[in-house]
């Protein structure tokens, strides 16, 4: 497949301005000397170009997609229109608050909502994805501890089973990363994280259910330990699918979170954002929020001020605005009964295939899941050299996207599925089905599996060399 | 009540059975009782889709769409084409995941791949990342590849967009780095100033051109002092004012950030946006986030795929280079559509247009006694000293349907032109303001 | 100048010069001299994307849209679901030509066979065709399909809405077929008149149910009396009310036609709209226009082609059931993911909402001394007798943001509700018709 | 691949209507009886299925599509994005005239543009395809004679090239079709004509540039003859891609004329429609019209009136309205310079193809071509039975939408090509190739032709039965 840069030709293109209108100037300012080189293609070369390149892109809507911890669940149409409205894509964030009530509604209604749902006190929408939202998180943290003049607690716990994400936010944070390793369970293991707190502990952060898909059924006992050392309790909320409108992080015992709106409240991934990742927080929080709080007056009318100890801001403007429409909607669609069905369903749907598959495949832990579950091809990389990897491959030429791969780290050769609730029974059970034939086919033909795949655009690919020898823009042959 | 759950109650049931459980709470056995929610959400019912389509729609109502637009300090209007709107809706690429499976995402490894090329031309850099969340988040994670333990100092031209400064400071108060201004004179960075400093401890310093007044900074002369401090040099940018102005490379910074959302993205209240960063070559294992390489496939088949990912989070947790994780892939391939479509000869005219109509409303301002702030040369953006008070003139012009520059001050104001104003449209706007003066 | 042409001059010139010639008025040396457009076309020159954007919208801006809609006479302000929009602005779907090549057609193929499956089911008859240009035109070739050397002449009835007549009584023009009216009674097909008159040499009978006045005909006692004379029954009808009346099928009708629009399409001004037609088993092959039918590839798969086309004029000739050749495949889709987006539930409920609005309105409009014209049992629509000028009321309304019934007459005026509308909307129209009438 | 009825489960779907507000009725009238038996699916069926159709559907965005008589060009986006605006979608079509000046203002100019374009004085945007209009246009003649009291004209005159669409017109409209012999150039026979014509004429049909792509040098002096037996000129304007801004049926001696908007004028054609077919005439037969006439006043305003001597309506409303706004915008984006250039940019591509092709391919017509041309596999079918359907299906597998096959009906074993002018050289040098590669395989391999295509989603169709035992919809196996 040819790359835009090696389609057109000189002096081709798309007639999309007209003449200025205004006098031509010029400025006594250093101008660019290398001419600038971008493509040159007419309007059918450059659609065409991108309907080939959708072709090789493998969307929710090309199938199954039981991605782990991602929660690719259906994104609805009506949230892309809404997310169109001119009323809400020509709107200049510098106008006046008074020109802008309609959008202060949607942020100020999606604040009191997520609240709501995760039984916080207070929200901003300002963070642009989950790690984001993370990093504000701490930073709230932080400025909580130093607030009460406690500058002694330097240190984040998190367990060894925790988003990598979680860490690389503490030490952007500029925290020292305690890693306290899991229970046979994949929980936390209330006797390590007792001898980890002490007086230098900033906070723990941990996902729940956690991310060998289990509730971890000590979870208040856990967030006591880390209040009564004096540390706060920050929640990961990338797998709230699972539990929403059914139980609340807030009522658990934490204090701050962060919620991925591109997982929970289906708004698409962009094949790698623009995500959105609120924060929320308890009252005692809310006044080192970043960005412009939103207050509704008595009348209905929408105020803008900011917090009173607000940590700044973490992006220019208000919020991923237009992902924060299409949540907005879909929580208005699925209401109060609808949000705690979608979590029951997606619970119920990755018990159904994990019931399905266990037996055949092996269970990392062999408990009732929650949104999704996690196998160790362990056995299998060990007796026939069948990796996690293989299985994935080879699942590819079925037209299923592979489950999260080598994740959690302390499961060994994992595969993690989340089917989410949007995927029918039949959906489900033909995948299990594929699951089932390319289990088969390993123990038949182990030495092919690291062949697959077959059928797909390109096949494996060089990984290690495209490292060694970075190659990451395409160079005209004439330079 | 709307739901995009497939199967029915029943179904759900059976399903439930066949896993040898009878109730849906059997599920959540995990959870302590006193932790489940009692008495439900206090939401309102779910709505169906008439009914949501009906109250976004008049909740969009409620905000002031402006006919004509001067105001930029950040979020510009231009042109969006047709067709960079109609291929970044595809469903392919707005439903997938980041893809960390090449074999079925080339289509979108190859366009962030092609983002690359056209961001490293735009800004005259060897190599660019897949993405950041804005222009001034890039900027403060520039910031942090600079750092190193004997400079951990931040320093920032006070000719910055206060936005940007306030975003890099919120990261400095994580990071712990120091952070200091270096003052400007006339609207520009003072280079003297920083000459005069001490720098030992400085790792970068991080400039805007053009500025937030709308100046061009002098790339080539503060670079040379930084270089020569042995700091480093972070230039933000207007992407469209690269394609006539001297590029970050060519001036000598280190890196190059800027705000993408120019590049064909809606204004949108703030968001999604779009922060580009490219870097020189030995800086590129510093640059956070994604980086799409070229590679083959078994068979010999050229192919992309994510690659440097030893940089990142999940494979290095708290030494990674930063924790950035999703980015802005879809308003990459926005941007790359609209450079593709706009090509070198248009994106020059968009420019040449910008500039051209903000010296014409300069001039037809000044006929009215408005006078320039600073003297510097400027892009499309420059401030006035309003003959009367900016705020009273900004509220009158909303009434007749004009968004004015940005009130800066008791009588300053921000203007901003693009390639969508017109002279019709800026003698309309004189005509108002005329009106009001007089 | 805008333009689509990928290659530019230069390289044309090239190619131009590759196949031996020197200018690109030897393209058309066989054209006469004195037939060459000396001067060109007086027309402007061209716009660039921009400007046709602008121009444009500034045109659609000069049409009033009403935010509250009591209209319909064959028009008709429904819900079009978010999925109907997105499914059929796929690029393959919208950009396809006719499904010539079935074996890269299947999609559209076999979305036109789910399509005439739920044209069968809508109007419980054996046999679809994949429609034809609107409501009108259905009924105008379905009168075709039913004459022979025999029975020569179509009858219509006067309860018919008066642009569907209008188009029967062009295309009998053309074809030279006697056109003789059915008087009405009460706003009902008389059939009393029916059983008088003449019919041995009249081919068919045109029903609407419900009809132009909104009410709904008595199908069963008309096809009776219809079959007993020799002839065969077209009914035209409301797609969206045979989720709940008696259908054609049930009640005999030979051929059922309609105006497929409320099914996800907008009004659009007019169009474009969709003809859906079916008839019985034995009319299948007098049918107009493309039908797509099942059959399998050599391989033994299941796979949809169109059949039947010695039916077609590109087969017969001027011996062809009709001279059709594109119809409205994409608005038929269109209908097909409407159709499967609400499902039977859905469209009934849609049904019963248009149903009740509509008693309600009347019984608002009752209050307040409007008088209905016909008795008998409507559907969604109805005929009022006003208390005043109809025309003064309807301008009054539209000041008011109200599209108010079609006039019909002095004092008449055609009313219409749909599921758009609510009670609250109502009062409110309401409010302002006591405020025009006080 | 299954059918939407095959999907789903009963109690499924989407929630798209909210509970009615008025008090639930009844009516007294017979109700449907057997239950409406529809589709029962959520939104993520529903979507992933036409995700799953469009898969199987090529579109021009999807290869080359050299559909001789077709005018596959590029779709412009910004003219489907015109035709979405909120100001003409939500427009009902009985509105006060003062109330939709704006769709008055896009017809009556376009109408104009029209009819500069053709050289005619008169346009009607009624008619919704090319067929439509052509029955028009044949009404418009009838209308002429009947109404001077010349009722004995009752034929129409026809080539053997013509599309099939012409004589089923004339026979829509009650006219004896008389079928005139092309001559040997593919034109027509003068002589022919002059034999046919006579006091019974009432016109004739003609394309021109006609169906084997060649502009009839004779033009004038046939629409001469046809004038001095007294009958009209009727231009299918088919093919007016190649020649508009060149060269215009009006001053060819031409009557009345239909264009396609969904050829010529690049809007979308939707896989089958909706198109447009604009009926452009004289002065003298404007009166005649259908539909109702606008007029612009001094004021810039528009009005709507009947014609004085209308034949009524070909449809209910104005036209496919927005059809029309794409091909408005398609106008204006040219404009004058911009549609000349277009058509001998069609032109040339054609001829280039043409000429790359002669020596390997037969061209029926050793001439230049206008904007396409036709080949015949005559000789590969006697030598080798190989047919022009071989060869399309094979190119089939190539990604290319084969030529227009077996029509014009006058030459044997047809494959006709029309490049269009939105295609760039390379993908002509490209398309060259493989027919050139598909003709040496069907030397080398004559017997595997006939297995064509492999790679499609199904291969070679039994159309014959499909034909002979009709299955047109699918019946749910309980009943």
């Amino acid at each position: 497949m040819k790359l835009i840069f090696e389609m057109g030709a000189p002096g081709r293109g798309c007639d999309l301005i007209p003449p200025c209108t205004t006098p031509e100037v010029t400025v006594n300012v250093p101008m660019r000397k290398k001419a600038l080189h971008l493509p040159e293609v007419s309007e059918t070369e450059l659609s065409r170009h991108y309907t080939d390149l959708a072709k090789q892109t493998h969307g929710v809507n090309d199938g199954f997609y039981p991605l782990g911890s991602c929660t690719m669940k259906y994104n609805p149409k009506i949230n892309d229109a809404a997310s169109l409205l001119p009323g809400f894509t020509n709107i200049h964030p510098l106008q006046d608050t008074r020109d802008v009530q309609g959008c202060l509604e949607v942020l100020s209604s999606i604040e009191k909502a997520l609240c709501e749902i995760t039984g916080m006190q207070a929200c901003t929408l300002q963070p642009a994805a989950g790690a984001h939202g993370e990093f504000t998180g701490l930073l709230l943290i932080k400025a909580w501890h130093e607030s009460r003049g406690d500058s002694k607690r330097t240190k984040i716990i998190v367990p060894d089973s925790a988003h990598g994400t979680n860490p690389a936010s503490a030490a952007m944070a500029n925290f020292d990363v305690v890693n306290i390793a899991s229970d046979e369970h994949g929980c936390v293991d209330l006797e390590a994280l007792k001898a980890a707190v002490g007086d230098d502990t900033a906070g723990l952060m941990l996902t729940n259910p956690n991310t060998v898909g289990l509730f971890d059924p000590n979870i208040a006992e856990i967030t006591r330990i880390v209040h009564e050392a004096g540390g706060l309790c920050y929640y990961d909320g990338a797998n709230l699918n699972a539990v929403m409108g059914v139980t609340r992080p807030g009522d658990m015992g934490f204090d701050v979170m962060h919620l991925n709106l591109h997982k929970t409240f289906s708004t698409p991934h962009g094949g790698g954002g623009p995500g959105s990742g609120p924060v929320a927080c308890k009252d005692f929080l809310a006044q080192f929020l970043p960005g412009l709080r939103i207050n509704e007056q008595a009348d209905g009318s929408f105020t803008e001020e900011t917090a009173a100890y607000t940590i700044g801001n973490v992006r220019s403007f208000s919020s991923n605005f237009l992902v924060v429409v299409r949540a907005f909607c879909y929580i208005l669609t699925l209401g109060r009964e609808g949000i705690p069905e979608a979590a029951t369903t997606a619970v119920l749907n990755a018990n159904y295939m994990m019931h399905k598959l266990a037996g055949h495949y092996k269970m990392a832990y062999d408990h009732t899941c929650m949104h999704e579950f996690v196998m160790t091809l362990e056995q299998e990389k060990h007796q026939r050299n069948v990796s996690a990897l293989d299985i994935a491959k080879e699942l590819l030429d079925h037209g299923i996207h592979p489950p999260t791969m080598y994740f959690p780290l302390i499961v060994h050769e994992a595969l993690m599925i989340e089917p989410t609730e949007t995927e029918s029974r039949e959906t489900l059970d033909e995948a299990v089905q594929i699951f089932l034939d390319v289990l088969a086919e390993s123990e038949a033909h182990p030495e092919k599996m690291h062949e697959y795949p077959f059928k797909t655009p390109v096949r494996r690919l060089d990984e290690v060399g495209a490292a060694r020898k970075p190659v990451v823009r395409y160079l005209y042959s004439n330079e | 009540m709307g739901s995009y759950i497939p199967s029915t109650r029943e179904e759900r049931l059976s399903m439930l059975e066949s896993i040898g459980m009878h109730s849906f709470d059997e599920l959540y056995a995990d959870i302590p009782e006193d932790l489940r929610l009692k008495d439900g959400l206090s939401l309102p019912s779910g709505l169906s889709e008439l009914e949501v389509a009906r109250k976004i729609e008049e909740i969009s109502g409620k905000n002031t769409r402006f006919p004509h637009i001067f105001r930029g300090a950040g979020s510009y209007h231009h042109y969006i084409p047709a067709i960079v709107k109609q291929v970044t809706s595809k469903e392919e690429f707005v439903t997938a995941y980041t893809p960390y499976q090449a074999e079925i995402s080339q289509g979108l490894l190859q366009s962030i791949f092609e983002y690359q090329t056209m961001i490293c031309e735009l800004t005259g850099m060897d190599v660019s990342n897949a993405s950041v969340y804005d222009g001034a988040t890039a900027a403060a994670e520039a910031a942090a590849m600079c750092r190193d333990r004997k400079r951990g100092t931040i320093c920032v031209s006070a000719s910055v967009d206060p936005r940007t400064l306030s975003v890099i400071r919120t990261y400095c108060f994580g990071s712990g780095a120091p952070l200091v201004i270096l003052p400007e004179k006339d609207g520009l960075t003072d280079i003297d100033s920083w000459n005069a400093m001490d720098t030992s401890s400085i790792a970068c310093l991080i400039i805007q051109t053009p500025n937030y007044h709308g100046l061009i900074e002098d790339g080539a002369s503060i670079a040379n002092a930084v270089h020569n401090s042995g700091a480093r040099l972070i230039a933000s940018c207007n992407p469209i004012a690269l394609s006539l102005l001297e590029t970050p490379g060519e001036f000598g910074a280190d890196v190059a950030v800027g705000e993408g959302q120019p590049l064909g993205l809606p204004m949108g209240f703030g968001g999604p946006y779009l922060g580009f960063m490219a870097s020189t070559k030995d800086m590129m294992r510093k640059l956070p986030g994604r980086i799409v390489g070229q590679t083959t496939d078994v068979d010999g088949k050229r192919a992309y795929v994510l690659t440097l990912q030893a940089r990142e989070q999940h494979i290095r947790r708290e030494k990674a280079s930063s924790n950035i994780c999703s980015n802005e892939a879809l308003c990459a391939m926005t941007a790359a559509v609209y450079l593709s479509a706009m090509g070198s000869a248009g994106l020059e005219k968009v420019a040449a247009s910008c500039m051209a109509n903000a010296r014409y409303l300069l001039e037809q301002l000044t006929a009215l006694g408005f006078t320039r702030k600073y003297t510097g040369e400027f892009f499309h953006e420059f401030v006035t000293i309003c003959p009367c008070d900016a705020a009273v003139l900004s509220e009158k012009l909303a009434a007749h349907g004009y968004l004015s520059g940005l009130v800066t001050g008791q009588s300053e104001m921000l203007w901003c032109t693009t390639e969508m104003n017109t002279k019709s449209e800026i003698d309309g706007l004189i005509a108002v303001i005329k009106e009001v003066l007089a």
